[in-house]
């Protein structure tokens, strides 16, 4: 891990025979005395950074660290001027010393070079920086170098990486190397180009391993030459001896800046025939901390989906895993070859298995979309039910009220009809009374006539027969002396009974009368309360039949007015009439009584008299017949004035009987009017009330239908909203499916970099991920998935009931191959710049035409085949 | 001149393969003379045996592969005499025999080969004899005692200290006996001392790395501590490591590095498990040993924890490299 | 390899590979448990071929016949329950071979009720793609081979483990009861897998070579 | 207290001791053993135990009403209880996917595929009828059906991170897929023998 538990191991540094020997010139002859056109500077400490800048780049300088021009570096720190400037002397490779001697060897110009650079660079503070762990040395490193401390870099072998990894953190340092900054005081001092680098030539075949300052451009050959090879190299090396380049031909490789060292090594590791035993010592000591035997075992088996956890990308290739294997296995190479070839297809892998994810999830959404559909279809169906249930029940209660409606209608216009009827009825009766009343009094009054007639015949009579009688009575007078006391008071008993009779009769024909009157004036009263309680209740009604209109209504109260008013007048006429039939029933009762009284007075004063007429009977006996003569002629004439006044009475009351029937006839004429009026009013009213209650039905059917109408629109609005997503859900699904199946998985076998082209569009050509097999196709989903609803899983592989998954060559017999499903479903991608964006998918080295035979042969095919173990 | 192309580090760590393998040999055969001292000239035979039988399978399997069979592969060396030392001396050849095959031919082969079986072939061979033989494999002779090289074996057989505990009872044997392997118990395993030795030195020649039995002894004997059989405390430590072959189990059989897991944490993690479920077996198991099958159900989580141990791993690494954009990013932006 | 001779090859082999080439147990791993645990002794593991022929092949015929009708989940119900009566029915069948085997089986007799040959054929031939009377060959054929799977494991396992076959003890020298075990069962039938395997390989590889021999 | 206690005793020891793949070998198919992806044996594995469980209380009671008035004996069929067993574990099947599927269509998404295989795995039937001819009682039943479930989702986790690892070393190509799983469940079942120590009783 770098930085945390820190490993790395300890090397041997074999530094030494060439570290002590001094510098020597191994330069072509004709760039020695060459020059930089330019004028030579004067003093080294009057340049300013530009200056300095320019002429290191004039100078053509590289600094050998990392291959970039020195001026590059320097103005790039323009804008952010380091804190910390680094001379990096750090050889932590064995055999390698390049940077370490120039630096013992001369640290006059180093330091010279390390203040142009610092004042180049702007650097707050520079030092040397010099790898700690140099066991065997025989020369000193001191300790500060013309005013420059020596920093001592401890650590294990990848020193110079965790130093640079540790530096560069905290972003403001800048490390160059001690070779440039000896160049660029060179160029300073002897106005001359960069035409040489530091070359260490070591290892067990040189005879004398030293530092060289060799002219670029040397070949490799000249360099060893010159430093004499004791016997022949197995393999000459370009660069460090961990991370070096092995040479193939060494009269064509030159020298560049950027070369270290040319090491030349004799023993040659034959392959063991070990595989590797998983002895996990290359994971112990991976400074980066990845996993050398995982990443390994997985290019070995092709398991490339594996490869996304591993991290391969993040090897910096400093070769420790191969040195500590015990297998003397190429680990690093084949971290670094795998890296390469594994870029262009993690954007693939990457890809495709969020496309798979991509499916799955659209396969769920559209499952749960059906169930939606399903659960809406349910709720549809109930919801129109609910719907059909709801309008049958407004339209009823429309319906019903209508009826009600109309029934009021009717009823009222039957109660009209009614009242009116009653109404003439009553008119009729009111008028068959008075008539009935005018009869009475006419007979009354005809009565009371012939009464009095026969009273004055009577009186006559009586006279006469009093005359008679008193005659007789003179004569019986005296006899009757006696007896006219008792008839006197027969007699006057007789008077007061005839009398009383008479009242009696009179009595009863004045109650009779005054009943009569009462009557008729009850009557009345009665029409008229008849009327007005009709009126009242046709009223109330009216108050109550909320469907009328005020105008209406007040229309109504009118005419009920009117009928009351009408009414009152009958009634008051009625009670005049009463009155006055009263009144002369009175009359005439009380003349009858006066008369009663008269001749009960007078059969009393008879009988006085008769007694005293007893005694004066005798003597007035006579007086008597001359009084009962007077009398009776007094009487006759009484009774004659009485029968002239009876007729009067008689005639009186006829006329009053006549006109109150006319009045009669009249308040019957109005009232039958009235009622009339009413009637059709009522008629008017029960239009109204039906058209009224029309009106309300039709409205409420209306209503009830668009309630309705709306109701049903959103039952199929949620139907469609239901079957649209489960459409899309589908489509959805669908269209995931097929990007899934048509993307092309390309692989690159091998190391060589095909520069990518654009991936084939989706569906183009075979899939020729037949080496990938775990990586970038779920085929396990695909081959061991039936159809989709469950059911026996078709464990013997039928070609009907399988899908061609991507791995298939058409028709190719692939029996029982479970491929791996891609590792965990897309995590957040590799952060590694390199693997960052999907790299376009190379098409892959052998994209020949489907070959029938191809899943055939990857069967028996000799490289390792792809399926699955 | 001309030179072919050679992959990157030009230089190599001395060791190799041989060298791992030889120095686990080099180990056992110092165990096969001690128990040929015990137990005489049988003791040898049985390992011959078994080495022979396991190397002969080993190479036809390769052949029946298609490969050539690599001689300087000691691998089935170590398994032949990781089952014989772990059998008494007086099993009969058949069956240490049938255990080799079943240990190379069907353990190992079918998984892959030399380095890439999933589980312990030795401790499979073990399992396979105690399960189809518990009679034969767990009666052991008094060392010192006449063994018939060939022909009927008519010595004494005793139980093992570990049958003693597993039957409740307090082993009688001191210290001193039991450290110095002078009591009835499989051909190596019995010598306390020397494989303490031999764990020892296997750590300090890097072969072994501590982090794998230190691990599984401390789990073993903390579970004692916990639930003690015979006896209390350090006494019932000292029987339950003593007895049986589980000290032996924890130096030849736990650290084989192909069935073990890659990293440090997780060989810990192993150890631990391991441990956890061997003393588990012996104190519910049907057998008296249960090294071998608990290192059988370890091995089956070998691969769970190396996966999860790798993501571990990731998220660290993941973590450092944003720790380090974190830091150079705002010099980023002020260029810009 | 003419592609045609290929093809007509498989077309014809179709009714037989149910016994070798596809054989239920040993290549598409169906109903292990029978071959696991039962075949420790040659008597029970014919009776249980017997019991599994005349429950899977009525079966199937059902599945063929009334398998349209049913809802696809719902099928394997209806037919565990008419295997389990039909099995149930032919146990008196096996009492001949020896009375106490039924009892030595004890659940595996009911289990052959849902065993995954049984499902899986039945889902095949619920929707027949070719002719009913091809569901009863391959009943036949898998319940042939499902048989011959069983005897070939139990012979080896019987021999090896009690030291006799078919009860009637066979002098061995040496008897390693540990075949007994399920766990070798598990093995032989991993072996046996394997070896099938290896032997359609060669024959497929054999064939190849014969038209294209291999470049040298 | 101790019913509870009693529970997982014989869960712990259904799910470790009384493995159903690896000590009886129920329930193991190409299709089961050799499942990928890690989301759809936790949905198998659910299916399967909530299955036993349910009908593993549903069955005990027809069973004890079957052996209480030896039906079996009476009707002369032998296996009458097994028959029972099944017809439960059916009516639990049918159950659970007609209300998955009428009302939780989030379980009902992964049930669609492996219902109808977990329902009927050797090792439901199994686990039911071995607790009862072990003579359980009503929650010994119901622990050892959960037990047996429990360890069945866990054998199949354990294969497949083993498949995980093989899949990244050189198997002969004889041996690629079933048999080397087959090999690997038989080292782990030989292994899981030494805990038991006798052959258990089918």
């Amino acid at each position: 891990m770098a930085g945390f538990f820190y490993k790395g191991i300890l090397l041997q540094q074999h530094k030494e025979p060439a570290l002590s020997r001094d510098l020597r010139e191994f330069v072509n002859a004709d760039t020695i005395g060459v020059t930089m056109d330019r004028p030579p500077v004067g003093d080294a400490d009057s340049l300013t950074p530009a200056e300095i800048a320019s002429l290191a780049r004039d100078a053509h300088i590289v600094d050998e660290r990392d291959g970039q021009p020195l001026a590059d570096k320097l103005a790039a720190c323009q804008q952010t001027p380091p804190r910390l400037l680094i001379a990096d002397a750090v050889d932590d490779e064995p055999y390698l010393s390049s940077q370490l001697g120039p630096l013992l060897k001369n640290p006059a110009h180093s330091a010279l070079g390390l203040r142009l650079a610092q004042r180049a660079a702007g650097a707050a503070e520079a030092q040397f920086a010099v790898y700690k762990n140099l066991t065997d040395l025989d020369i000193r490193i001191p300790r500060k170098i013309e005013g420059f401390s020596v920093r001592r870099i401890r650590g294990r072998y990848p020193a110079e990486y965790q130093a640079s990894q540790a530096f560069e953190a905290d972003d403001d340092v800048l490390l160059i190397g001690v070779g440039a900054l000896i160049q660029l005081a060179r160029a300073v001092l002897f106005n001359r180009p960069q035409t040489t680098t530091f070359v260490t030539v070591a290892g067990d075949c040189i005879g004398n391993p030293t530092n060289l300052e060799v002219s670029l451009g040397m070949t490799v050959a000249q360099v060893l030459e010159r430093c004499g090879l004791i016997e022949d190299p197995a393999r000459v090396v370009v660069g460090g001896s961990m991370t070096g380049i092995s040479v193939i031909d060494t009269e064509n490789t030159l020298v560049t800046p950027s070369t270290r060292a040319v090491l030349a090594f004799r023993q040659d590791f034959k392959s063991l025939g070990f595989g590797c035993i998983g002895c996990s010592r290359c994971v112990h000591v991976c400074p980066k901390g990845l996993n050398p035997f995982f990443i390994y075992r997985a290019v070995q088996e092709k398991r490339y989906a594996a490869f996304r956890t591993l991290d391969a990308q993040m090897c910096i290739g400093c070769g420790t895993c191969s040195y500590m294997c015990p297998a003397k296995l190429d680990l690093s190479e084949t971290v670094q070859k795998a890296a390469r070839s594994f870029k262009p297809m993690a954007g693939s892998i990457r890809t495709n298995a969020a496309l798979l994810a991509k499916k799955d999830a659209a396969d769920y959404e559209s499952y749960l979309a059906d169930y939606a559909l399903h659960r809406a279809q349910i709720d549809h169906r109930r919801a129109l039910a609910a719907a059909r249930r709801a309008d049958e029940k407004r339209r009823g209660e429309a319906a019903a009220a209508h009826a009600a409606a109309d029934r009021e209608a009717d009823r009222a216009l039957a109660q009209a009809l009614a009242d009116h009827r009653a109404a003439d009825a009553q008119a009729d009766r009111a008028l068959a009374q008075a008539l009935e009343a005018n009869q009475a009094a006419q007979r009354a009054a005809d009565e009371a006539l012939a009464q009095a007639l026969r009273r004055k015949q009577e009186a006559g009579q009586a006279a006469d027969g009093a005359f008679a009688q008193a005659e007789r009575q003179r004569q019986a007078a005296e006899q009757a002396a006696d007896k006219s006391v008792s008839d006197a008071a027969a007699a006057a008993e007789a008077a007061d009974r005839a009398a009383e009779r008479a009242d009696a009769a009179a009595l009863k024909r004045m109650q009779a009368e005054e009943k009569a009157a009462d009557k008729a004036f009850s009557d009345a009263l009665k029409a008229q309360q008849s009327a007005e309680k009709d009126a009242a209740k046709a009223l109330a009604k009216a108050e109550r039949n909320s469907a009328l209109s005020d105008d209406d209504r007040q229309a109504f109260k009118r005419t009920l007015d009117e009928l009351q008013a009408g009414a009152e007048r009958v009634r008051a006429e009625a009670q005049a009439a009463c009155g006055e039939a009263k009144a002369a029933a009175k009359v005439s009762y009380e003349s009858e009584l006066e008369k009663g009284v008269r001749s009960r007075a007078a059969a009393k004063e008879a009988a006085a008299a008769a007694r005293q007429a007893a005694e004066a009977a005798k003597l007035a006996a006579r007086e008597t017949c001359e009084a009962a003569r007077r009398t009776c002629e007094a009487d006759k004439a009484a009774a004659l004035t009485a029968y002239e006044s009876a007729q009067e009475a008689c005639e009186a009351d006829k006329a009053a009987a006549l006109k109150v029937y006319e009045a009669a006839q009249e308040a019957d004429a109005q009232a039958r009017a009235r009622a009339l009026e009413v009637y059709e009013a009522a008629q008017r009213e029960y239009e109204r009330a039906r058209q009224s209650a029309k009106d309300a039905y039709e409205a409420r059917l209306e209503e009830a239908r668009q309630t309705d109408e709306r109701a049903r629109a959103d039952i199929e609005a949620a139907l469609d909203r239901a079957k649209e997503n489960a459409r899309a859900a589908a489509d959805a699904a669908r269209q995931a499916q097929a990007a899934f199946e048509g993307r092309p998985v390309t692989v690159v076998l091998g190391g060589n970099d095909i520069p990518g082209e654009p991936a084939p569009e989706p569906g183009a050509g075979p899939i020729t991920a037949e080496a990938v097999s775990g990586a970038p196709v779920a085929a396990e989903a695909v081959i061991a998935e039936p159809a989709v609803a469950g059911g026996g899983s078709a464990g013997i592989p039928e070609e009907a009931a399988r899908t061609v998954s991507p791995t298939d060559a058409p028709g190719a017999p692939l029996e029982e191959v479970e491929l791996l499903p891609p590792e965990a479903v897309a995590e957040e991608s590799a952060p590694a710049k390199e693997a960052g964006e999907p790299a376009a998918a190379l098409a892959a080295a052998g994209a020949q035409k489907p070959d029938p035979m191809r899943g055939w042969r990857k069967n028996d095919s000799t490289e390792k085949g792809g399926d699955d173990r | 001149m001309k030179l072919n192309r050679r992959a990157a580090p030009h230089i190599r760590f001395p060791e190799s393969n041989r060298t791992l393998m030889s120095d686990m040999i080099i180990l056992l055969l110092v165990l096969c003379v001690l128990a040929f001292l015990y137990y005489g000239g049988r003791a040898l035979i049985v390992c011959a045996v078994s080495v022979v039988t396991a190397v002969v399978c080993d190479a036809l399997c390769t052949l029946i592969r298609g490969r050539r069979p690599n001689p300087r592969d000691l691998s089935p060396v170590v398994t032949g005499l990781i089952i014989a030392l772990t059998m008494p001396a007086t099993i009969p050849y058949y069956v240490v025999a049938s255990a080799a095959v079943f240990a190379i031919a069907i353990v190992k082969h079918p998984f892959g080969g030399t380095g890439q079986n999933l589980f312990n072939p030795g401790a499979a061979g073990f399992s396979f004899a105690a399960i189809c033989w518990p009679g034969l494999v767990f009666m052991y002779p008094m060392p010192f005692d006449r063994i018939p090289a060939f022909g009927e074996v008519t010595a004494q057989l005793y139980q093992n200290p570990a049958f003693v505990l597993k039957v409740g009872g307090v082993p009688t044997n001191n210290l001193t006996e039991l450290l110095f392997g002078n009591y009835p118990g499989p051909m190596g395993a019995t010598n306390i001392l020397v494989i303490l030795a031999c764990l020892v030195y296997l750590i300090f020649r890097r072969t072994v790395r501590w982090q794998l039995p230190l691990p599984f002894l401390a789990a073993c004997a903390a579970v004692t501590l916990l639930f003690p059989r015979a006896g209390t405390g350090l006494q019932a430590v000292f029987y339950e490591l003593m007895s049986g072959t589980l000290l032996f189990g924890a130096v030849f059989v736990l650290t084989d590095p192909v069935t073990s897991p890659k990293r440090d944490s997780s060989m810990a993690v192993y150890g631990v498990f391991a441990g956890v479920v061997a003393m588990l077996f012996r104190y519910f198991g049907g057998y008296e040993e249960s090294m071998p099958f608990a290192v059988l159900i370890a091995n089956a989580f070998v691969p769970l924890i190396d996966r999860y141990n790798e993501s571990l791993h990731r998220a660290i690494r993941r973590k450092h490299l944003e720790a380090r954009k974190a830091k150079t990013r705002p010099q980023a932006r002020t260029l810009v | 390899m003419k592609l045609e001779k290929l093809k007509r090859a498989r077309r014809r082999g179709r009714w037989f590979d149910g016994i070798f080439g596809r054989n239920p147990v040993l290549c598409c791993g169906l109903a292990l448990p029978f071959a696991v645990m039962v075949t420790t002794s040659l008597r029970s593991s014919v009776s249980i071929s017997i019991l599994l022929a005349c429950s899977l092949i009525p079966t199937v015929l059902l599945a063929s016949l009334v398998g349209r009708f049913l809802p696809r989940w719902f099928s394997p119900v209806v037919y565990t329950l008419f295997a389990m009566v039909v099995v149930v029915a032919c146990v008196p069948l096996i009492l001949p071979i020896s009375p106490e085997v039924a009892d030595s089986l004890g659940i595996y007799v009911p289990i052959l009720s849902v065993n995954t040959i049984l499902l899986t054929l039945c889902a095949r031939y619920e929707r027949p793609a070719d002719r009913p009377v091809m569901a009863l060959v391959d009943a036949a054929a898998y319940s042939l081979g499902f048989a011959l799977a069983m005897c070939l494991i139990a012979f080896f396992r019987e021999l090896l483990g009690a030291g006799s076959l078919w009860g009637v003890p066979v002098p061995l020298p040496f008897k390693a009861e540990g075949v007994q075990i399920a766990f070798a069962g598990f093995i032989a039938v991993a072996l046996l897998s394997a070896l099938v395997r290896f032997l359609r390989r060669a024959a497929l590889v054999f064939s190849y070579r014969r038209h294209n021999p291999k470049p040298e | 207290m101790n019913v509870l206690s009693e529970f997982l005793i014989i869960a712990l020891s259904a799910a470790v001791l009384q493995n159903a793949v690896f000590t009886r070998g129920l329930g193991s198919s190409r299709d089961t053993l050799m499942m990928g992806a890690p989301r759809r044996i936790f949905a198998f594995g659910a299916a399967l135990t909530f299955i036993t469980v349910v009908s593993a209380a549903l069955a005990w009671p027809l069973n004890r009403l079957l052996r209480e008035q030896q039906l079996s004996t009476r009707l002369g069929i032998r296996y009458l209880t097994s028959i029972s067993t099944l017809a439960c574990v059916c009516a639990v099947f049918t159950l659970l996917y007609l209300v998955t599927r009428a009302w939780f269509p989030r379980i009902h998404y992964p049930l669609r595929r492996d219902a109808a295989n977990a329902a009927f795995s050797c090792a439901v039937l199994g686990t039911i009828l071995i607790a009862f001819s072990g003579g359980y009682g009503f929650v010994k039943t119901v622990g050892f059906a959960f037990g047996s479930g429990i360890g069945y989702t866990a054998a199949l986790l354990l294969v497949r991170e083993g498949r995980r690892r093989i899949a990244l070393s050189d198997v002969p190509r004889a041996f690629r897929g079933l048999p080397i799983m087959l090999l690997y469940i038989g080292i782990l079942s030989l292994a899981i023998y030494g805990l038991i120590g006798h052959q258990l009783p089918t």
